[in-house]
C-alpha cells in the first residue's frame, strides 16, 4: 500500500498543500509587528542602554573621580581628570570625555564605579549625525531622556 | 451618437482604459502581493503610504522614476533600452484582446468592453506573450555581464519549454469552444452551462502551473533568483527600465491570470449560469465578476510564493517534459476521444 | 565550439554568502568545477588586541567572535581561563551557565534555519525562525540586559541570578518553540522541492570529514556522534541526560534534520538544568586583577557551529600571552570545494547555508 | 625525560613506544594542567604525526598555533614554536605536539599527513611568516596578497603601520 499510497500523495501535491495550508493559519494569526516610532516596546529593566553619571539626593556629583572605570574599560572610552577642591572631603571630576563610539556597553565600568555614579540608562535610540556629537563631556554625561535625544541628533529629530 | 463620438471618442476612451486598467492593476497587485506575503509571515507589510499602504506602489514609482539610470559602458546600448520596451509592450498589447465583460447598450450604440475581438483572439495573446522572452534575452545579454546572462539563458529555456503544454490545454479549450474567440468562448461556456475549468479539471492545472512558470513566478522563479543570481537578468538595470521590467512582470501576471478566468471559469459569467434558482447572481455586473474572480488567482499566485521554495533548474525542467507535457497530451487525447464520441 | 568554462565571482557582496565571503567559481555551463573561499574581509586582528588587554576585558572582544552565538564565545573563552588559573566555579553558576549556552544554541539554530530556507526560496520561514529566536532574545535581554552582543557570561561565574521569575518565562519560552518548529517542519520536511534541493547535495563521507576537520551538525550529519558536551564534559554538562542526533549520508537534508534535533535537544537540557538548579553562589571569588602563573592551555566547547577551543599561554602578568582561537566555521569553510565539487551553481548557495558558517568567526 | 602522565596513565603505554621509536627526535613529554605536551625536533614532526596518526589513532588535526618567543626567548632559541593540537575520536583523548623553528627556517606541512592542517598552516604562515614545505598553495589568507610584514608578530605595533594597507 505504501507504494501506492505516496504515488497518490505525490500526484495530488498533498506535500504542497499541507505547506499552503499552513501559511493560510498564519495568514489570519497574531501579528507581531510593534508600531515604532509611535510605539516603543519598553526594554527590560537590565537593559544595558548609554551610560549615564547620576547625582545624589542632594544633586551632588556622585562621581570622586577615582578612574577606576578608566582603567576597567577595555576600550579606552574615558578620559578624567579630577581635582580635590580645598576643603573638600572627595575629589570632584574636571574633565570627564566619554567616547560614545568605541563602547561595547559590556558593564565594566559600572560594576567597578565605588560610588556607583555611572550606571546603564535604559536609552537605545543612540543615533547621531556627527562623530564630535558622540565625544561626550562632563556636563552632557548628565543629559538623561529626551534632551539627550536632542544632543545626539538636534537634525531630523521629529517633535512627537 | 453623431459619428464623431462614435467613431473618435469611444475608441480613444477605450484604448485609454485599456492602457489605465493593467496599471491599476498592476498598482493594486504590487500593493496586495507585499500585504499577503506580509501578513503570512506574521508581519503587517506596509501601512504607512496612504490608506493602509495603498499608496506605496505609486511612492516606489516615483522613487524609481527619480532614480539614477545607469547603463554599463561596455553594455550594447540599443537592447539593452528596447528590452524593457518589449517586455511592457508585449504584456500592454495582450490586454486589447482580453474581453472584460458584456457589450452594455447604451440606447442604439452597444459599447464593446474590449477593443478588438479577433476570431484567433486567444493565438495573438500567447504570441505576444512570447515576445516578451525577446526582452529578456536582449535584456541580460545587453548588460554584457555573468550574472545577467545566465538569468536570461535560464529564463529562455524555462519559458519556451512551458509555452508547449500552455498551448496545448489552451487547445483543448478552443477544441471543445470550437473557436479561438476569447468572446466565443466565454458564450459557449454560457451556453453549455458549466465552465470548463469543472469540464477538464487536468487542463485547468496543467495551464494553471505552466502558467506561474511562464511569468517567472514562486516556485519557478529561477532567472531572478535573488540568493543565486543577485537578481537575474534585471541586475544590471536601474531607475525607469527597472521599473518598466517590475512592472511587465505583474502585467503578465494579470494577463495570465484573465486568460485562466476566460478559458476555465467563464470570463464573466456568476458561478453558475445554467442553475436557474441562482438567476438573482446575473444582476451583479459580469464585469465584477471577472475582477473577482482575477483578485483569486492573483491572491493564489502570491499565496503560492510565500510557501514554496525554488525549484532547482533541472528539476524545473525534468518536470516539463517528463510529466507536464506527457499529462497535457494525454488530456488532450481523452478531450478530442470524448468530443469525437459524443 | 569548446565552451570556455565561467569563472565566476560570488560575494563579497552578495545576498546569500552570510556576511563577507567571496567565493570564486569556476562554472562549466551551471556545473560547478572549482570553488575557492577567500576570506578576510572581516579581520580585525583579534588575537593581536586580545594580547594588550587583561583577561576580563577580552570577554567583551569574544561576542564578536560568533555573533550569533555570543554566550557560547564567552563560555569557551571563559572555561579555557579558569582551566588556565585554576578558578574553581560553583555549581549553580555552572547550571546557569548550561542554560545560557543551551538557549544561545537554540537562538543560533533558529537564525540558521531561517538564512538555509531563504536561500533555498522558502522565504516565509525566514521570519518564522527569526519570530522563534526573538522570544529566545527576550530572555537574554531580561538576564543580563543585551540581546546579540550579550558578554552574559564572566570568569568565574555568572553576573546575576536566575530567579524564580525569570526560570518561569523561560519555560514559557521553550513551550512556545515546539509548536512554531512544527509549522515550519510541515512547510519544509517532505516539501519536494525541498527535498529535490537537499537531499544527496553536498554529501561528505565520514572519512572525508573527520580529515578536512569537519565538526559540529556537519559530522554528525555523517553519522559520527562526535559531541564535546559528552566525550569531554564541561560545566556540569555530564549531570544532564540528552541524546546526540546522528544524520546518515551527510547531505544537506540530514544537517537540516540534525540541527532540527538538536533544538529539542536543547530545550530538555533547559528544562533539566532549570528543575535542578542547585543552591549556592553565582561567582567564584576573582581576584579584580586576575594574574596568571605563566603556563598554557587548550580547552574546546560544543558551540552551535562546531567545536569551539582557546588556546591560552600566560606570562605571569595580568595580559595574556597568546590567545589563539580554534573557529569551528573557518576549519567547516575548508570542506566547502570538497561538497561542492560536480553539484549545480544554485546547489552551492544550499551547501554554503547548510555548514552555517559566520564571517565574525572565521576572519577573527 | 621527567616522568610524565602522571595522572594520565592510559596514555602512558602510547608514550613510552613513542619515545622509543623516535630516540633522538623526542625532546621531552609532560602534562600541565591536564594537558599533554610532547617536544619534538623539527626532523621528527611527520614521522611522529604519521604514526599518532596511522598508530594511536589520533585522526583529527584540530589546530595549529604558532608562538612568538621573541621576549621570551633565550640567546641561542628559537624565535617561533609551533604547535599541532591532535584529538582522538572516539575516545576523545588530546595531545599537543610542539617544535621550535628558527626565523628563516622551514617546516614540512602537515597536509599531506592532516588534509585539514591547509588553511591553518597559511593562516600561521601569513600571521606569523612560518614557512611550511610541500604545502599545496602557501599565500596569505587574512591580509591581501601585497600586504608586506606579518601581523602577529610580537615587533608588529599593535595600531598598525601609518597608511596601513
Amino acid at each position: 500500500m505504501s507504494r501506492i499510497g505516496r504515488f497518490l500523495k505525490s500526484f495530488f501535491l498533498v506535500d504542497m498543500l499541507r505547506g499552503l495550508a499552513v501559511t493560510l493559519r498564519l495568514y489570519f494569526s497574531r501579528k507581531v509587528t510593534v508600531q515604532y516610532p509611535e510605539r516603543v516596546q519598553e526594554p527590560s529593566p537590565r537593559f544595558r542602554g548609554i551610560v549615564r553619571l547620576h547625582r545624589n539626593e542632594q544633586g551632588e556629583p556622585l562621581c570622586i573621580a577615582c578612574k577606576a572605570c578608566q582603567r576597567a574599560c577595555g576600550t579606552g572610552c574615558f578620559d578624567i581628570e579630577g581635582k580635590k577642591e580645598e576643603g573638600a572631603k572627595v575629589m570632584r571630576p574636571t574633565r570627564f570625555d566619554w567616547k560614545l563610539d568605541r563602547c561595547t556597553f559590556c558593564g565594566f565600568c559600572v560594576e567597578v564605579c565605588p560610588t556607583s555614579a555611572i550606571r546603564f540608562s535604559r536609552e537605545f535610540r543612540l543615533t547621531g549625525t556627527d562623530k564630535d556629537g558622540l565625544l561626550f563631556h562632563l556636563p552632557d554625561m548628565y543629559i538623561a531622556g529626551e534632551d539627550l535625544q536632542s544632543y545626539l541628533c538636534a537634525g531630523c529629530r521629529r517633535p512627537r | 451618437m453623431t459619428p464623431f463620438v462614435a467613431d473618435v471618442l469611444i475608441p480613444v476612451g477605450k484604448i485609454v482604459a485599456v492602457i489605465l486598467y493593467p496599471m491599476i492593476m498592476v498598482v493594486v497587485m504590487i500593493w496586495l502581493e507585499r500585504r499577503v506575503v506580509a501578513l503570512m509571515q506574521g508581519r503587517l507589510g506596509p501601512n504607512r503610504v496612504g490608506f493602509q499602504g495603498v499608496l506605496q506602489p505609486v511612492a516606489d514609482a516615483v522613487k524609481l522614476f527619480f532614480k539614477e539610470d545607469i547603463m554599463q559602458r561596455q553594455a550594447d546600448a540599443f537592447l539593452f533600452n528596447i528590452s524593457p520596451v518589449l517586455v511592457m509592450f508585449s504584456s500592454l498589447l495582450a490586454f486589447c484582446f482580453v474581453p472584460l465583460g458584456e457589450p452594455i447598450r447604451i440606447g442604439t450604440y452597444t459599447l464593446t468592453l474590449w477593443i478588438a475581438e479577433s476570431p484567433v483572439g486567444l493565438l495573438i495573446i500567447l504570441g505576444l506573450s512570447s515576445i516578451s522572452v525577446f526582452g529578456v534575452i536582449f535584456g541580460g545579454w545587453a548588460s554584457n555581464s555573468k550574472y545577467p546572462l545566465m538569468g536570461a539563458l535560464r529564463s529562455v529555456v524555462q519559458v519556451l519549454s512551458y509555452e508547449i503544454p500552455t498551448g496545448l490545454t489552451v487547445l483543448t479549450v478552443a477544441f471543445v469552444a470550437r473557436s479561438m474567440d476569447l468572446v466565443e468562448i466565454v458564450r459557449r461556456q454560457e451556453a453549455s452551462g458549466t465552465w470548463y475549468g469543472f469540464l477538464m479539471p487536468v487542463s485547468f492545472i496543467v495551464f494553471w502551473i505552466s502558467a506561474i512558470a511562464e511569468t517567472n513566478r514562486a516556485p519557478f522563479d529561477l532567472p531572478e533568483a535573488e540568493s543565486e543570481l543577485v537578481a537575474g537578468y534585471h541586475t544590471e538595470y536601474s531607475g525607469m527600465k527597472f521599473a518598466f521590467f517590475y512592472m511587465a512582470e505583474y502585467a503578465h501576471m494579470v494577463l495570465v491570470s484573465s486568460l485562466v478566468v476566460i478559458l476555465f471559469f467563464g470570463g464573466w459569467l456568476p458561478p453558475f449560469p445554467s442553475v436557474k434558482a441562482l438567476a438573482f447572481l446575473h444582476a451583479v455586473p459580469g464585469f465584477v465578476w471577472y475582477l473577482v474572480k482575477i483578485m483569486f488567482f492573483l491572491y493564489l499566485y502570491v499565496w503560492i510564493r510565500a510557501t514554496l521554495p525554488r525549484y532547482r533548474f533541472d528539476s524545473l525542467i525534468r518536470l516539463v517534459w517528463k510529466w507536464l507535457i506527457p499529462l497535457a497530451l494525454a488530456n488532450f487525447l481523452v478531450v478530442a476521444l470524448v468530443r469525437f464520441l459524443r | 565550439m569548446a565552451f570556455k568554462e565561467i569563472d565566476l565571482n560570488m560575494g563579497p557582496q552578495h545576498p546569500s554568502t552570510h556576511g563577507v565571503l567571496r567565493l570564486k567559481l569556476a562554472v562549466d555551463n551551471e556545473v560547478v568545477l572549482s570553488v575557492e573561499p577567500v576570506i578576510g574581509y572581516l579581520h580585525r586582528g583579534m588575537e593581536k588586541l586580545w594580547e594588550s588587554l587583561t583577561y576580563t576585558q577580552v570577554v567583551p572582544l569574544t561576542d564578536r567572535l560568533d555573533y550569533l552565538a555570543s554566550l557560547s564565545n564567552n563560555l569557551g573563552y571563559v572555561l579555557t581561563v579558569e582551566k588556565l588559573a585554576g578558578i574553581e566555579v560553583p555549581r549553580r553558576a555552572r547550571y546557569i551557565r548550561v542554560v545560557l549556552a543551551e538557549l544561545q544554541r537554540l537562538a543560533s539554530h533558529l537564525a540558521w534555519l531561517g538564512f538555509q530556507a531563504n536561500d533555498i526560496g522558502a522565504m516565509s520561514v525566514l521570519l518564522y525562525g527569526f519570530e522563534a529566536r526573538e522570544t529566545v532574545l527576550d530572555i537574554f535581554e531580561e538576564y543580563c540586559g543585551a540581546r546579540l552582543t550579550i558578554h552574559g557570561i564572566r570568569i568565574g561565574g555568572v553576573p546575576h541570578d536566575l530567579d524564580a521569575a525569570l526560570a518561569a518565562r523561560i519555560r514559557k519560552v521553550l513551550d512556545g518553540i515546539p509548536k512554531r518548529l512544527a509549522d515550519i517542519r510541515a512547510l519544509l520536511d517532505d516539501n519536494r522541492i525541498w527535498k529535490q534541493r537537499t537531499v544527496g547535495i553536498g554529501r561528505i563521507a565520514a572519512g572525508d570529514a573527520i580529515a578536512y576537520g569537519l565538526t559540529g551538525p556537519g559530522l554528525r550529519a555523517c553519522g559520527l556522534a562526535w559531541d564535546m558536551r559528552k566525550d569531554i564534559p564541561y560545566s556540569s554538562y555530564d549531570e544532564f541526560d540528552f541524546d546526540v542526533p546522528l544524520g546518515r549520508n551527510g547531505d544537506v537534508y540530514d544537517r537540516y534534520l540534525v540541527r532540527l534535533e538538536e533544538i529539542c535537544q536543547s530545550i530538555r537540557i533547559v528544562r533539566q538544568a532549570l528543575d535542578g538548579l542547585p543552591e549556592g553562589e553565582t561567582s567564584a571569588k576573582v581576584p579584580r586583577v586576575l594574574k596568571v602563573a605563566p603556563a598554557e592551555v587548550f580547552h574546546t566547547i560544543e558551540a552551535p557551529k562546531g567545536v569551539l577551543g582557546f588556546y591560552i599561554k600566560s606570562n605571569g602578568t595580568d595580559k595574556p600571552e597568546r590567545v589563539k582561537m580554534k573557529s569551528p566555521s573557518f576549519i567547516n569553510l575548508q570542506s566547502l570545494e570538497h561538497m561542492c565539487k560536480g553539484n549545480l551553481f544554485s546547489d552551492v548557495v544550499g551547501i554554503l547555508g547548510s555548514l552555517d558558517i559566520v564571517l565574525g568567526e572565521i576572519d577573527k | 625525560m621527567p616522568d610524565a602522565a602522571a595522572d594520565r596513565p592510559e596514555l602512558r603505554p602510547a608514550l613510552d613506544a613513542l619515545a622509543a621509536r623516535f630516540p633522538g627526535e623526542v625532546l621531552s613529554v609532560d602534562v600541565d594542567k591536564g594537558d599533554l605536551t610532547v617536544r619534538l625536533g623539527k626532523a621528527g614532526l611527520i614521522p611522529v604525526l604519521r604514526a599518532l596518526k596511522e598508530e594511536a589513532g589520533f585522526n583529527a588535526l584540530e589546530d595549529v598555533i604558532v608562538l612568538d618567543n621573541l621576549r621570551t626567548a633565550g640567546e641561542g632559541g628559537k624565535r617561533f614554536t609551533v604547535l599541532y593540537q591532535l584529538c582522538r575520536f572516539p575516545g576523545a583523548d588530546r595531545v599537543r605536539l610542539a617544535v621550535d623553528v628558527g626565523e628563516d627556517e622551514g617546516l614540512d606541512s602537515a597536509v599531506p599527513v592532516y588534509r585539514s592542517a591547509d588553511w591553518a598552516e597559511r593562516e600561521a604562515f601569513d600571521m606569523f611568516g612560518v614557512r611550511f614545505e610541500g604545502h599545496p598553495g602557501l599565500r596569505r589568507i587574512y591580509m591581501p596578497e601585497d600586504f608586506e610584514g606579518h601581523p602577529l608578530r610580537k615587533d608588529f605595533p599593535l595600531e598598525g603601520r601609518d597608511g596601513g594597507v
